[in-house]
């Protein structure tokens, strides 16, 4: 493989804070040689997008500071002047990012975006530059580039995006690419798309590429090499067969046990946690029995039945309907006490739109929605406000689901005080119960959420959710935005809760690992309908609709030696649940593999 | 999109906005209408002077049809509106669209270059403000912009005019000439500039504070990643996505702007909508102040549309509803 | 704890503010002016010698000199005298119909913005005729319909200013009803009123707060473009907008005359300005803080 | 300090101009306070502005000679002579020959001056037709005979048909044509004739080269309307102006006097500042405390305010100047005296009293000097300032305890005394017009004058009714204020320049430039 094309020496980057400059990545060094892949592991906080932002000096200058060396071609990137990197950027030395929603520029046709770098490192007119640009739109395995050349990001789906940004990357041919977790918010067999496609190129270009990620499923997959990161230290390198058999490191124990693996749960009959991710103790601590076991005999806690929720579309000069997305279509399924039933699907299939249907957080078309038998469906005022404490919800994103501006305390004293379960000072009280019960502590009621990290954040959400103690809680994509080890904590958190309080959740989430992890039960949702639901064993061991086999193909598995292994998938999007106004869903036949285990027969 | 598409979409947009802004219209006559005779004052007396006496009062009022009912009045009046007719100005019996339509290309002139011109000052200085953020240009800008919102236009004219009428002697005190670009250029200059300053404040701040915003998003950092210097960054990818507060407060402005200046007008002697309205509200020209009012809320559902337009063209993923 | 807690929380609430404070170090500066603008017009005879209303014809126009720093106005009246009594007024005046057109004005925003559909068109066209509609006709039919007393000047003016607020608040509601938060509040059960005050409202107060503070400079030269017509404050009550307007008419004499309470209503602005963006800085949630 | 900078700064200017000018200038630019024109009408318009522009481009049957006022200088214009009935109800006027309406509307006979007459006394297409109460017929024997035969004698038919308000001759044939275009295209006999209007900016007059008087010798006249007085000012020191429409105030003339080669001019008619008491009203019905108010008055104070080049302290309730104004004796100021009869008459503390102002900066500036001047002696005015408009109505509705009002009429005792103080025209009835007081202390006096033919008997009864006016105190009239116009010194009006009843220098065929 000869030289290195990048050399990283002693790189050290600090910030500026209140208490003076404080160290972000110490001393960090590293080679990269052509044609390799080096994977940069870390949790939130270790410093590894912070190392990509200093190779690329994109750190902002006013209160951030690069030391050390990164020998590109002969040149020390730490000391070049901004000019002349300028014309590193994008040309020698590349980078995608892990938004691709919010990491191309809205006001800007993707043409336009991949053209620039050409224009400006390659000197092409315009012209050429555009050519140029379709051919690499083509590359990266854009469907019907030269119409799409001039579209707006926002035509683009993510996995879509995700390509653009990399044939912006890879415009100008760099030595080096920097994926700084590209994958992550991508949906399992986009991702699985957008990693073969990396890979391919990256042979095509000889380029060397540092790939950033939390995710050992996607290391194992990709990475020749790997570097451990812990809190701005390298913990440890080496080869990716080397870290997964023989981790030298404790922390990279930890951070391998952490991953559910799917599979893992094969002839386990309950929900399991996971081993606890606890410093110093590197024994993984099995799983405490459960306590409560779903009460499957008992009358159903909620049964769905034809559940169908749509959004109108319109256009023209009256504000016609010219369609309708079909976002929930005729769902049936049922869930017990106790019981955990998860709905799995990409992006799109509908399968949030059902948990907010069920709370009524959108109004359903059709169908009906009982909890403890009673019907939610046309509920109004105070019945509603009562179904809504037993009834709860858990969101995808930590950051964006409290109110930055009441400290946490409040937030979780609020629904009490709202429900009239208790007076403002006994609420704060409860309130620092839950808090405890969550595993925070209770004095830190007094902070605003930004003080908190995701996973204690969290944590809050839950508490909030279990302040008026419900029956079910929708959990939608609850643990998805969040590191392995705190990830892990959650979800014991929630399996501890329900084997204590005896809740049933609806988990909604596209993680199929995890998803076998804590599940009783697994339904599948594609455009809008569930095509196979069944108990979790049955699923995942013996999947019967075509999609379901795609989608746990699409899992990456966290061991090298089985790299390779599946079958490239195809560069395309998911069908649109969009239809004409005068659609009518044809009549679905269903077919009983086992005992609740049912799947769609294809059309 | 196809072009043609795009065109049956606009022209949908356009045709419901302008159905709204009739049935908008048609509350506004009719509140105009209450409006107007609700107010203090008389007509008559204005028309005929101080030495009229009473009786040579009743009979103008009579003449001009304020003695009948008002129901009669007001059918008489939509009646008229409708079929185009805003009646004549009581006080000089000219038509009242007569005297708009002369007065109004001067009002949309003054109002389109000092917005061109407010813009131009302050869309730079705002993006200068926020890339320097709290260094001393920053203080600098935002200071200057204050001074611009705290003066009123009336000082600020009478300096230019002292400054460069008087002083220079580069433009006119008189502002109000036609003929050639030359003189064209001459009369708008100054009461542009005027206004236009006023106009720059504001945008200089909605400027900075939009540009801050989208300075910190993710795809100001794909530029940078991509090797593009940093003015072009600024410049080509920024400043695009901070178009949109920019032509709200733009727009918000520019309606506000037509009726507000009047006491630019005035100082530099243009002829305008402001003058028109002050000048019929003090004679107490009910079928004036009607037709104007009419106009002047024609002309601000009119710059909603244009601001909606813009918004569409600023954002593809804005789309027309 | 109990027992601390009573006499800890005003404290507690002023150290917040301190730290509110601390965040962008030139709110004090904001905050020392206007304090220092308020003392002035509260004890105003304590900072001038002279009657703000006693005429002297002969030092009409007289110019600034030590005895009148600012000079005479065209009564003969001392122009430092008149600011600093007219600041009551104005400020008086100009921060009412602030605070009123900002409450009003949000509150339709807010109720816009949130319900959307028709509600928001109606509302939204109501708010562009308010606008079409010239401050000067609004103030004539107030003073035919309701006479001319202050708390219709404030009621006035406020009427005009409310429609740039009410856009101001309904574009980051439409924003903020979508958030993942706010969802989370309707999950809970909470009412729509306690949505919109609690949860949606003091994220959005930052920037009406900043619209208002540049506003304000409107609204005191308002009461004086009101008076023209009959709404205004009566003479010889001195005011800041009067002044300006007054002076206009002596501009090309004694420019002063006018320039002098500009100038002032400028410092208000700025002291409020730094106050605000102070504000904002300070309780910016830095939901973007992590590298 | 301020203003001498900026004469400098004038100066230099002025300086800085180039001096070429060998030809005389023949285009004259004057400039208005007025923002527009109203209508150009002579028998619809009522503002000053409007009226002075008239008065170039028409003629009357009379005029008062330019530059005067008073009745006394009237002298021929359409009509060459007139002769009248010794009862004074029959008047023959005999017409100018061969005289032309401008824009080829031919030649200017009886038939139009009696169209005129008519037009001017119809209510309908006049708002002066109140002033032709008193007018039985007219007719047109012969081309150049008029014959006007009124119903009772008037003081002055003369000054009815005079260049003034109705008075004013159109030509019928244009007017007939014109309909209700002839208000834009006002069409006469005058040295000026009309070009055209753009709204808000100017009017422009062209010389009548076939003017009976001689052509004139301007070529051109703009009429511009510039409202705000600083533009005026500075377009005037420009240089863009020749003649400005000025301020009533010592500081602007002496700053404007300081323009090079400015001519500076205080002009009749004076305008009378009065204030009127309700005498029908509490406290005001009592007499002592109406002359307390007289006392309290310092009308050497006002007079200092707006300043003595502009101002002059009243005399009487007629505004000097007038025919028959005689020094009617107005009480002395004695804020003392004031108080003790405001105590005499049961109020020691003083009173209050409400008063509707209008907010024009002139009447509001005088007020407020009157307010800080009566509270010397515990008078206070409440004053509650509207909009113009909304005064003159509300005035007129008797709304206001106290009333400020500015004026000036034809200067003839009887109009004035009629139309403020005769007990018919008391505001509020039938034929009310400007008796805010309700006055009636001098109605026989009033009416005794109109029928008398002879003037001194006439003048005697005008000053009876002065001083009872002024002892009964129906007003307190404190001073008097004189327009104030500027012009270019280079520019010779024609004639000497003492006043003009329209508030608008004369415009003749003799005005010129000499430089």
């Amino acid at each position: 493989m000869g030289e290195p094309v990048l050399s990283v020496r002693d790189l050290t980057t600090s910030f500026r804070g209140p208490q003076g400059w404080t160290p972000v990545v110490k001393g960090l060094s590293f080679d990269l040689k052509p044609r390799e892949t080096l994977a940069i592991v870390g949790e939130s906080g270790s410093g590894k997008s912070v190392t990509a932002l200093s190779l690329l000096k994109l750190v902002p200058e006013a209160n951030g500071r690069v030391e050390g060396s990164a020998l590109l071609g002969g040149r020390d990137l730490v000391s070049l002047p901004e000019a002349e990197m300028c014309r590193i950027r994008g040309n020698e030395i590349a980078m995608i990012f892990q938004e691709p929603m919010t990491s191309l520029n809205p006001v800007l046709t993707v043409g336009d975006q991949i053209s620039e770098a050409l224009i400006l490192h390659r000197g092409m007119d315009r012209a050429a530059a555009r050519a140029e640009a379709l051919r690499i739109l083509d590359r990266v395995r854009i469907p019907a580039a030269r119409e799409r050349l001039d579209e707006y990001p926002h035509r683009f789906s993510g996995g879509m995006r995700q390509r653009v940004m990399i044939a912006m990357a890879l415009a100008c041919r760099p030595k080096v690419l920097i994926a700084d977790e590209p994958t992550t918010a991508l949906d399992v067999t986009v991702q699985a798309q957008i990693l073969d496609l990396i890979h391919s190129l990256q042979d095509e270009f000889a380029m060397g590429v540092v790939f950033i990620t939390h995710d050992m499923g996607v290391v194992a997959e990709i990475a020749d090499r790997v570097l451990v990161m812990l809190r701005g230290d390298k913990v440890e390198e080496g080869e990716t067969t080397q870290i997964f058999d023989r981790p030298a490191h404790a922390y990279t124990r930890r951070l391998l046990a952490a991953v559910p693996t799917l599979g893992s749960m094969r002839g386990e009959a309950a929900p399991k946690k996971m081993p606890d991710f606890v410093e110093g103790d590197e024994s993984a601590s099995p799983a405490a029995a459960p306590g409560h076991a779903p009460a499957y005999h008992d009358e159903p806690l909620l049964e769905v039945e034809g559940l169908t929720t749509r959004f109108e579309m319109r256009s023209g000069l009256l504000r016609r309907v010219s369609g309708r997305v079909h976002a929930v279509e005729n769902v049936s399924f049922s869930l017990a006490r106790g019981e955990t039933l998860s709905l799995v699907g990409e992006s799109g299939c509908g399968k949030s739109t059902t948990g907010r249907s069920i709370l009524r957080l959108v109004e359903p078309l059709a169908g009906s929605v009982r909890f403890e038998g009673r019907e939610a469906i046309g509920m109004g005022g105070a019945q509603l406000k009562a179904l809504r404490r037993d009834m709860q919800m858990i969101f995808q994103d930590p950051y964006a689901s409290l109110n930055p501006r009441i400290p946490v305390g409040r937030a979780i004293a609020e629904p009490i005080v709202v429900h009239g379960l208790a007076g403002r000072r006994e609420a704060e009280e409860r309130a620092a119960g839950l808090l405890e019960k969550v595993g925070l502590e209770p004095g830190m009621a007094a902070r605003l959420p930004h003080e908190f990290s995701g996973g204690q954040r969290q944590r809050v959400c839950i508490a909030r959710a279990l302040a008026l103690s419900p029956k079910l809680i929708v959990a939608d994509e609850a643990v998805s935005a969040l590191d392995v080890s705190i990830k892990a904590q959650v979800l014991n958190l929630m399996l501890d809760l329900q084997s204590s309080l005896g809740l049933s959740y609806l988990f909604i989430s596209h993680d199929m690992a995890t998803v076998e992890r804590v599940s009783h039960r697994i339904a599948v949702m594609y455009l809008g309908e569930i095509v196979e639901i069944g108990p979790r064993a049955a699923i995942i061991e013996n999947p019967q609709h075509p999609y379901t086999r795609k989608l746990l193909s699409a899992v990456p598995v966290p061991d090298p030696a089985r790299r390779g292994a599946r079958p490239p998938l195809p560069a395309e999007d998911l069908p649109s649940p969009v239809r004409a106004p005068d659609f009518v869903p044809p009549e679905r036949i269903w077919r009983t593999v086992s005992q609740g285990h049912l799947v769609q027969e294809s059309s | 999109m196809p072009a043609r598409r795009k065109f049956i979409i606009m022209l949908s947009f356009l045709i419901r906005r302008i159905a709204l802004a009739l049935t908008t219209g048609f509350v506004v006559l009719t509140l105009v209408f209450v409006v107007v005779r609700i107010l203090p004052g008389d007509p008559a007396q204005v028309i005929l002077g101080d030495m009229a006496s009473e009786e040579s009062l009743t009979a103008l009022r009579q003449r001009l049809g304020l003695d009948r009912s008002l129901p009669a009045q007001y059918l008489d009046f939509v009646g008229g509106a409708l079929s185009g007719d805003w009646g004549e100005s009581m006080v000089t019996g000219r038509p009242v669209v007569t005297e708009i339509m002369t007065v109004l290309p001067w009002t949309i002139e003054l109002t389109v270059v000092s917005l061109l011109l407010g813009t131009a000052v302050g869309v730079p200085l705002g993006v200068w403000a926020a890339v320097n953020r709290n260094r001393a240009v920053d203080y600098a800008v935002r200071v200057v912009s204050l001074l611009g919102l705290s003066f009123p236009a009336f000082v600020s004219a009478v300096i230019l005019l002292l400054a460069f009428a008087i002083q220079l002697r580069w433009f006119p005190v008189i502002s109000a000439r036609s003929g050639s670009v030359g003189a064209w250029f001459q009369s708008i200059t100054l009461p542009a500039l005027s206004l236009g300053l006023i106009m720059a404040a504001y945008i200089t701040r909605v400027t900075r504070s939009a540009m801050l915003e989208v300075l910190s998003e993710d795809y100001v950092r794909t530029a940078r990643a991509k090797g593009v210097p940093w003015p072009a960054v600024v410049r080509r990818h920024a400043l695009r996505n901070a178009l949109l507060p920019i032509i709200t407060v733009v727009g918000l402005f520019l309606g506000i702007q037509i009726g507000n200046s009047v006491l630019t007008e005035i100082v530099f002697n243009r002829p305008g909508l402001g003058k028109l309205i002050v000048g019929a509200l003090n004679q107490r020209d009910y079928t004036m102040l009607q037709g104007m009012m009419v106009i002047y809320t024609l002309i601000v559902v009119f710059v909603n549309m244009l601001t909606d337009i813009a918004y569409g063209l600023a954002d593809p993923r804005v789309k027309l509803q | 704890m109990t027992h601390a807690a009573l006499p800890g929380a005003p404290r507690g609430a002023l150290r917040a503010l301190v730290r509110v404070f601390n965040v962008n170090k030139t709110s004090w500066v904001g905050l020392s002016i206007l304090l220092a603008v308020i003392v002035i017009a509260v004890f105003a005879p304590l900072f001038t010698a002279h009657d703000p209303l006693a005429q002297d014809v002969t030092h009409q126009l007289s110019g600034p000199s030590v005895e009148h720093i600012f000079g005479t106005d065209e009564y003969g009246r001392d122009t430092w005298a008149r600011l600093i009594y007219g600041a009551r007024v104005s400020l008086a005046v100009g921060i009412a119909s602030t605070v009123i057109a900002m409450l009003v004005g949000s509150a339709i925003g807010l109720l816009a913005g949130w319900y959307g559909g028709r509600f928001d068109a109606v509302m939204m066209q109501i708010m562009d005729v308010l606008l079409a509609f010239p401050s000067l006709i609004l103030g004539l039919v107030i003073v035919a319909m309701l006479g001319a007393t202050t708390p219709n000047i404030v009621f006035a003016i406020a009427l005009t200013s409310i429609p740039p607020f009410a856009r101001i608040a309904r574009a980051p509601t439409i924003a903020l009803k979508e958030r993942d938060y706010v969802e989370a509040c309707r999950s809970l059960g909470y009412s729509d009123a306690r949505i919109l005050l609690v949860h949606i409202l003091p994220n959005i107060a930052a920037e009406i707060v900043v619209m208002g503070s540049l506003w304000l400079a409107n609204a005191i030269r308002t009461e004086a473009s009101l008076a023209f017509i009959g709404l205004g404050i009566k003479p010889p009550t001195p005011t800041w907008g009067g002044m300006i307007r007054s002076g206009f008419e002596n501009i090309l004499d004694s420019a002063w005359l006018a320039v002098v309470p500009s100038l002032a209503i400028l410092i208000v602005i700025f002291a409020l300005n730094l106050l605000g963006d102070g504000l904002r800085d300070a309780v910016d949630p830095k939901l973007k803080n992590e590298v | 300090m301020t203003r001498s900078a900026f004469s400098a700064a004038v100066a230099f200017c002025m300086l800085a101009a180039p001096a070429v000018a060998q030809e005389p200038k023949r285009d004259l630019v004057v400039a208005t306070s007025q923002a527009d024109a109203g209508k150009l009408d002579p028998h619809l318009a009522s503002a000053g502005a409007d009226k002075g522009v008239l008065n170039w481009v028409f003629n009357a049957l009379v005029r008062i000679r330019p530059g005067e006022t008073s009745p006394e200088f009237i002298e021929p214009d359409l009509a060459e002579s007139w002769t009248s009935s010794a009862n004074g109800t029959e008047w023959t006027f005999t017409l100018r020959q061969g005289v032309e309406c401008h824009g080829g509307y031919g030649e200017f006979t009886a038939e139009d001056a009696v169209y005129s007459i008519r037009r001017a006394a119809n209510k309908e297409t006049s708002a002066f037709s109140g002033d032709f109460a008193a007018l039985d017929r007219v007719e047109a024997p012969d081309p150049y005979t008029v014959k006007v035969t009124l119903k009772t004698p008037i003081p002055s038919l003369l000054g009815l048909l005079s260049n003034y308000h109705g008075g004013l001759m159109v030509c019928g044939k244009a007017a007939e044509k014109l309909g209700a275009d002839f208000s834009t295209h006002p069409i006469g006999t005058g040295p000026f004739e009309f070009v055209e209007y753009l709204p808000q900016q100017y009017i422009k007059l062209k010389a009548n080269v076939a003017y009976f008087r001689g052509t004139p010798q301007l070529d051109t006249v703009t009429y511009r309307y510039i409202p705000s007085d600083a533009t005026r000012d500075l377009a005037f020191q420009s240089g863009e102006v020749d003649m400005i429409f000025g301020r009533q105030n010592n500081q602007w003339v002496e700053r404007t006097q300081a323009v090079p080669g400015a001519v500076v001019v205080g002009m009749e008619p004076a305008e009378l500042n009065s204030l009127y008491l309700n005498k029908t009203v509490k406290p005001l019905d009592d007499i002592r405390v109406r002359q307390a108010i007289a006392h309290a008055i310092d009308r050497k104070l006002m007079v200092a305010f707006t300043g003595d080049k502009v101002a002059r302290e009243a005399i009487s309730v007629v505004p000097d100047g007038n025919l028959g104004v005689v020094d009617a004796g107005l009480f002395p100021y004695d804020p003392e005296k004031a108080k003790a009869l405001l105590a005499e008459a049961g109020y020691p503390d003083g009173i209050t009293l409400k008063t509707i102002q209008s907010s024009l900066p002139v009447l509001l500036k005088i007020m407020e000097t009157l307010q800080a001047d009566l509270k010397k002696s515990n008078i206070t005015l409440d004053m509650q300032v509207v909009d113009h408009p909304t005064y003159m109505a509300d005035i007129r509705k008797d709304l206001s305890q106290v009333t400020l009002y500015q004026a000036a009429r034809f200067p003839v005792a009887d109009v004035y005394l009629t139309q403020f103080f005769h007990s018919r025209s008391t505001v509020n009835t039938p034929g009310g017009v400007v008796n805010f007081s309700h006055c009636d202390a001098a109605d026989a006096e009033i009416d005794a004058a109109k029928r008398e033919l002879d003037p001194v008997k006439q003048k005697q009864l005008w000053k009876t009714a002065q001083e009872k006016i002024v002892a009964d105190v129906c007003a307190v009239p404190f001073s008097e204020q004189l327009v104030v116009w500027a012009w270019n010194g280079a520019l010779d009006l024609g004639y000497d320049l003492q006043g003009s009843l329209n508030l608008v220098p004369q415009l003749t065929e003799q005005t010129h430039f000499t430089k």
